[in-house]
C-alpha cells in the first residue's frame, strides 16, 4: 500500500511537471519572436528554445506514463464503487448481475432525460388546471405532490365529513370497495346522485345517475360504470367531469374536493331553475345543465358563449 | 417309490406356499402396526387377526391332509457343517440364516422343547398324577361354575344394552313429538286458537293460560274491540254508519 | 318513473276524437319525438253489497307500464283514498269476495293509445273508452329524471306549452297535495282515477291524499 | 320469509287457481336439533336453511254465508321486502288415497299499507301471531321448522310468548290444481324424516 502511495505521489509530481513543461511551451510560443525584422540566430534561437521544451514535455510524459502504467493495476476497479467490484466477479454467466446493472443505469439515464424534456415541453404548453403559477412554486410543489395521492384513509374520511356536514342537502357517504381507494356515494337534494372516485383526496372519476336510479348493482356491489339511461345526467356526468379537471389541485386536494362538492351541490335546483341567459327552463328538451365553476351561474351549455 | 416321492413333494410345495402367504399377512399386519398405529382402529386389528388365524387353519389343515405323507417319518441329516456365508442360504432365508453353522443348527434342527420347558411339563404331569379322581371332579365343576357365572353376567349385560339402543328408538317414535302439541299449533295456525287478541289490560291480573279461549266463531265482546281498533287502525274511527255524507 | 302529469284534451263538438288525436300525434311528431309503442291503463270498479253498513268502491287499475301490478283504490264515504299496491294476484282475491264486493254493472274504462318518447320526456295519447265508446282525451306527460313535483311543475309546464298551448293544464289538485313527496307511480293512477271518475259521470268526492 | 313472488303468476290466471298440498306435524324443541340435522342433509340448501321471523295478522270479514278471511303476513326481519296477502280456502281432505291436504290459495305481494287497506274494506283484525324458524327447500317442496308465538299486547310484535313447547313442522307445495304427484312426492319425502317427527294430513275441522 505505501508502495503505491509513493508510486501515486511520484506520478502526481510528474503530472505537475508536465504540467509546467507544458505550460512553459505555451508561454514560450505566446511570447514569440520579439522583433520582427529578423536576425536569423534570434529566430533560430527561438526554434531551438522551443525545441528544448517540447523534449522536456516529452521526457516528462513518458515519466508519468512510465509511472501511470506501474499503477494501471491497482486502479482499474476503484473509481466505480461498489459496482465495480462486482465486475471483478469472474463468473460473469452465472452472476449477470453488473450487466444488467449497466443496463439498468442505462435506461435510468435514458428516462431521465426524457422525462426532463417532457417537463420542459408540458411547461411550455402548460393546461393551467391550477391557479397557482408554475413555476415559483415548485420547490414546494415536489413536496406535497407525492402525498396527495397516498392521504391515509382517516384523513380522507375526515374530510369527507366535513363536506357532509357543511352542506344541508348533499349527503355523502364513503365506502372502499378495493381497500384504500375511496368511493363516495353523493345525494343531491332528490335530484341526483353521483359516484366520486377517489385516489387519496384527487378526484378521479365521477359519475351522475338520477336520485331513483340505482347506484348498486343486482349483487349489492356499487355500480361504477353503466352511465345513467337520463340524457339531462349523462350531459352531467359530461360536465362534471369537466369541473373534476378544473378544480383538480393536486398541492391542496382538501380545497379541490370542497370546491367540487359546493359546485355539485348547486344543482339542487336543476330542475327548478331557469336559464339565467335564455330565461327558460329547457333547451332542447334539456333543462340548464351547466354551472359556472367560480360564480355557479346556471344556464343551459348552449347558451354560454 | 416314486409316487411317494412325488406325494412328498407336492405337499411340501403346499406348505411351502401358505407358509409363504402367512409370512405375507403376517408382515402386512406388522407394517399396519408400525405405520398406521396412529389411525389405527380395532376392526382392521380383528381382519387382520382373522386372516392370519385362517391361513394358520388351512396350513393345519395341509399339514393333516391324508395326502401329506406323514412327515414324522422323514429323517433330516445334516452332514456338512460350514462357518462360512453361504450365499444360496441367505438367499433362501431372505437374509436371516446367512451361514449354516454350528451356532443356528441347534436351534433349526431341534425336536425337543427347551430343557427349562420341559422340566415344567414333567412337574405339571407329576402333579397331574398325584390329584386324587374326587379333586378332578371338584375342580372341574368349580370351573364350570366360574364359566357360567362369567357368561351370564355378559348376557345380562348385553340385554341391558339392548334395551338401552330400544328405548332411544322408541323415544324418537314417542317423545320427539307431542300430538297434543301438534293439534294446538294446527288450530292455532288455522283458526288463531288460543291467539285470539284477550283484554289482558283489563285483567291484568288473570293468568293468561287461565283466561277461556273465545269461540272461533263467536263474537269478541265488543268493549274489547272497540278498545283494540284504535290502537292500530286509526283510520276506521271515522267511518261510523251516523256520519255517512249524503250522496248527490 | 318521474313526475308526470295526465291532463284531459277537450273535443270540440265538430270534430271526432279520433281526429283531434291524430292533430296531437302529428304536433308531438313534429317535435322531433319517436313512437316507442302503445299503452293502455284500465279501470275495473266493485262495489260493496247492500248488505255491508258502509257503502264503499275499490277501483282496480292496471297500467301496462306496470304490467305484474294491480292498483287497488278504494273509496268510501268518510274515508280518504287509500291505495293499495299489489301483484296481479289481488284480481283473483277480489273474486273470491264476490259475497262482498260486486263488479259494477257499468262496463269498463280504459285509456289506451300511443306512447312517445322526446328525449327525457314521454307523451302519451289516451283515447278514453267507456264500454268501447271514445269519450274523450287524456294525455299523460312525465319527466323522468326527476321525482320531486315541485322542483319541476315549471319545467314541465314549459314543455306542455311548446304543444298543448292554450290547453295546459294548471297543476292537478291532487298533486298539489303532494307537491313535495318522492312521486310514485300510484300518483299517476290517482290521476287517472280522478280522470276517470269525471268521463264516467261519477260524483267525485275529492279528498285529501295520504 | 315473504314467499317470493312468482312473476309468472299472472300466466296461470285463466288456469284453475293454484293449490296448495299440505302436510303437518310438529317437533320438541328437545328434539330440534336432531330434526334440523336431518333436513339439512336431505334438503337443496347448500348453505343451511334459510331463517324467518314473520308476523302474521289474520283479517276477517263478516258476512253471508260465510265468512271471509284474510291473511296478511310480512317478514319483521327483513322490513323492506313486500307484504303477503294469502287467501286460503276450505281444506279438502279427500279419501285415503289421497295423500295431503288439499286448498286452494292465493298468494299476493302488496305494499304496506295493507292493513289500514282491509280494515277500511270492512275487515276486522281476527287475531295475529308471530311465526320464527327455518325454510328449507326441495326441489319445488317447501319445508318451514317454525315457532308459534300470540302476540300479548296487540300490535306489538316484540312482546310475545310461545304457544307450545314444541315447533310446528309443514311440508308444502303450491301447484296448479290435479296435479296429485305433487303428493306422493310429499309423502315419500315426509317417510324420510319420520321417526323424528310423524308428517300426517291433519284436518283442523276434527281438531
Amino acid at each position: 500500500m505505501a508502495e503505491n502511495l509513493e508510486t501515486v505521489n511520484s506520478a502526481l509530481a510528474a503530472t505537475q511537471k508536465l504540467r509546467c513543461s507544458v505550460t512553459r511551451v505555451f508561454t514560450h510560443l505566446r511570447e514569440g519572436v520579439k522583433s520582427t525584422k529578423g536576425e536569423v540566430s534570434k529566430e533560430s534561437m527561438f526554434i531551438r528554445q522551443l525545441q528544448e521544451a517540447l523534449t522536456a514535455v516529452t521526457s516528462d510524459f513518458s515519466e508519468l506514463e512510465k509511472l501511470s502504467s506501474s499503477l494501471h493495476k491497482f486502479t482499474d476497479g476503484i473509481p466505480m464503487g461498489n459496482s465495480g467490484l462486482l465486475s471483478l466477479d469472474p463468473v460473469q454467466d452465472k452472476t449477470p448481475m453488473y450487466t444488467q446493472l449497466l443496463q439498468s443505469y442505462k435506461w435510468s439515464t435514458k428516462l431521465q432525460s426524457h422525462a426532463s424534456l417532457a417537463g420542459a415541453m408540458l411547461t411550455q404548453n402548460s393546461l393551467k388546471r391550477t391557479s397557482v403559477p408554475s413555476g415559483g412554486l415548485s420547490a414546494k410543489r415536489r413536496k406535497t405532490q407525492p402525498t396527495c395521492h397516498a392521504t391515509p384513509a382517516h384523513l380522507v374520511d375526515n374530510v369527507v365529513t366535513t363536506v357532509d356536514r357543511s352542506f344541508n342537502d348533499l349527503s355523502l357517504t364513503v365506502n372502499r370497495p378495493q381497500g384504500t381507494g375511496a368511493v363516495l356515494q353523493a345525494t343531491v337534494g332528490r335530484t341526483l346522485s353521483a359516484i366520486v372516485i377517489l385516489r387519496g383526496l384527487l378526484i378521479e372519476r365521477v359519475i351522475v345517475r338520477g336520485y331513483h336510479e340505482n347506484l348498486h348493482k343486482d349483487n349489492g356491489t356499487l355500480d361504477l360504470w353503466t352511465p345513467s339511461k337520463y340524457r339531462v345526467f349523462q350531459k352531467l356526468t359530461d360536465h362534471a367531469m369537466a369541473a373534476m379537471l378544473h378544480y383538480h389541485l393536486p398541492h391542496l386536494p382538501e380545497i379541490g374536493i370542497r370546491s367540487f362538492m359546493t359546485w355539485l351541490h348547486s344543482y339542487t335546483t336543476l330542475f327548478s331553475t331557469a336559464c339565467h341567459r335564455c330565461g327558460k327552463y329547457l333547451n332542447g328538451n334539456i333543462p340548464p345543465t351547466w354551472r359556472d365553476f367560480r360564480t355557479l351561474e346556471v344556464c343551459h351549455e348552449n347558451c354560454r358563449q | 417309490m416314486q409316487n411317494q416321492e412325488k406325494a412328498l413333494e407336492l405337499s411340501l410345495e403346499a406348505m411351502i406356499s401358505r407358509v409363504q402367504d402367512l409370512k405375507n399377512s403376517i408382515t402386512q399386519f406388522i407394517m399396519k402396526l408400525e405405520h398406521e398405529h396412529e389411525t389405527l382402529d380395532w376392526p382392521s386389528v380383528l381382519d387382520s387377526f382373522a386372516i392370519i388365524s385362517s391361513q394358520i387353519n388351512t396350513l393345519n389343515k395341509v399339514l393333516k391332509s391324508e395326502k401329506t405323507p406323514p412327515l414324522r417319518n422323514f429323517i433330516l441329516l445334516p452332514l456338512v457343517l460350514a462357518p462360512e456365508r453361504d450365499e444360496d442360504l441367505e438367499k433362501l432365508t431372505e437374509g436371516r440364516v446367512p451361514a449354516f453353522n454350528h451356532e443356528v443348527v441347534p436351534n433349526y434342527l431341534r425336536t425337543k422343547a427347551e430343557p427349562d420347558i420341559e422340566e415344567k411339563e414333567q412337574q405339571l404331569m407329576t402333579q397331574a398324577s398325584q390329584l386324587t379322581p374326587e379333586m378332578i371332579q371338584q375342580q372341574i365343576t368349580n370351573c364350570n361354575r366360574l364359566a357360567n357365572k362369567v357368561i351370564e353376567i355378559v348376557g345380562n349385560a348385553r340385554d341391558e344394552w339392548d334395551v338401552d339402543d330400544s328405548g332411544i328408538r322408541g323415544m324418537s317414535g314417542i317423545n320427539t313429538s307431542q300430538p297434543a302439541d301438534t293439534n294446538a299449533l294446527i288450530t292455532a295456525v288455522s283458526f288463531g286458537k288460543g291467539l285470539k287478541i284477550r283484554p289482558v289490560q283489563q285483567a291484568p291480573l288473570q293468568q293468561p293460560s287461565l283466561q277461556p279461549r273465545q269461540d272461533v266463531q263467536g263474537k269478541a265482546p265488543s268493549s274489547i274491540k272497540t278498545n283494540i281498533k284504535p290502537s292500530i287502525h286509526p283510520y276506521t274511527q271515522p267511518g261510523r254508519p251516523g256520519q255517512r255524507p249524503t250522496m248527490s | 318513473m318521474g313526475v308526470t302529469c295526465v291532463c284531459q284534451w277537450p273535443v270540440p263538438d265538430n270534430k271526432s276524437v279520433q281526429q283531434v288525436v291524430d292533430m296531437i300525434a302529428k304536433r308531438v311528431e313534429l317535435l322531433g319525438s319517436n313512437k316507442s309503442g302503445t299503452f293502455c291503463v284500465d279501470c275495473e270498479t266493485y262495489q260493496s253489497s247492500p248488505m255491508m253498513m258502509l257503502q264503499k268502491t275499490v277501483h282496480i287499475i292496471h297500467n301496462s307500464e306496470q304490467p305484474m301490478t294491480s292498483y287497488a283504490v278504494m273509496e268510501g264515504p268518510g274515508s280518504a283514498a287509500n291505495c293499495l299496491v299489489a301483484d296481479t294476484m289481488f284480481d283473483q282475491i277480489m273474486q273470491r269476495l264476490k259475497g262482498f264486493y260486486m263488479p259494477k254493472k257499468t262496463p269498463k274504462v280504459e285509456s289506451k293509445g300511443q306512447h312517445y318518447e322526446l328525449g327525457d320526456f314521454n307523451v302519451k295519447i289516451g283515447t278514453v273508452t267507456l264500454g268501447g265508446h271514445a269519450k274523450g282525451i287524456l294525455l299523460e306527460i312525465e319527466y323522468t329524471p326527476c321525482v320531486v313535483v315541485l322542483d319541476c311543475w315549471n319545467l314541465l309546464t314549459e314543455f306542455m306549452q311548446g304543444f298543448m298551448a292554450s290547453h295546459t293544464p294548471s297543476l292537478p289538485s291532487y298533486l298539489a297535495n303532494r307537491q313535495d313527496a318522492n312521486y310514485t307511480p300510484m300518483d299517476t293512477i290517482m290521476q287517472y282515477l280522478d280522470h276517470f271518475n269525471t268521463f264516467t259521470g261519477r260524483k267525485v268526492v275529492q279528498q285529501p291524499a295520504r | 320469509m315473504a314467499i317470493p313472488v312468482n312473476p309468472l303468476s299472472q300466466s296461470t290466471m285463466s288456469s284453475p287457481s293454484m293449490q296448495e298440498y299440505l302436510l303437518q306435524g310438529s317437533i320438541l324443541d328437545s328434539a330440534l336439533e336432531s330434526l334440523l340435522h336431518r333436513l339439512r342433509g336431505l334438503c337443496d340448501n347448500v348453505e343451511g336453511p334459510e331463517t324467518f321471523h314473520d308476523h302474521e295478522m289474520v283479517y276477517i270479514l263478516r258476512g253471508t254465508p260465510s265468512p271471509a278471511i284474510l291473511r296478511a303476513r310480512h317478514a319483521l326481519d327483513h322490513p323492506n321486502i313486500p307484504w303477503q296477502l294469502r287467501y286460503v280456502g276450505q281444506s279438502e281432505v279427500g279419501d285415503k288415497n289421497r295423500s295431503t291436504l288439499v286448498r286452494s290459495c292465493i298468494d299476493c305481494a302488496t305494499s304496506d299499507n295493507l292493513s289500514s287497506f282491509l280494515v277500511e274494506m270492512g275487515f276486522r283484525l281476527d287475531h295475529e301471531y308471530v311465526i320464527k324458524g327455518y325454510l328449507f327447500r326441495k326441489g319445488r317442496m317447501k319445508i318451514t321448522v317454525s315457532k308459534l308465538f300470540r302476540v300479548i299486547s296487540p300490535g306489538v310484535t316484540e312482546e310475545i310468548e310461545a304457544v307450545s313447547l314444541s315447533h310446528l313442522v309443514e311440508l308444502s307445495v303450491v301447484a296448479p290444481a290435479g296435479q296429485d304427484a305433487v303428493g306422493d312426492d310429499m309423502r315419500s319425502f315426509a317417510e324420510h324424516l319420520k321417526p323424528i317427527v310423524q308428517m300426517e294430513k291433519m284436518d283442523p275441522k276434527r281438531l
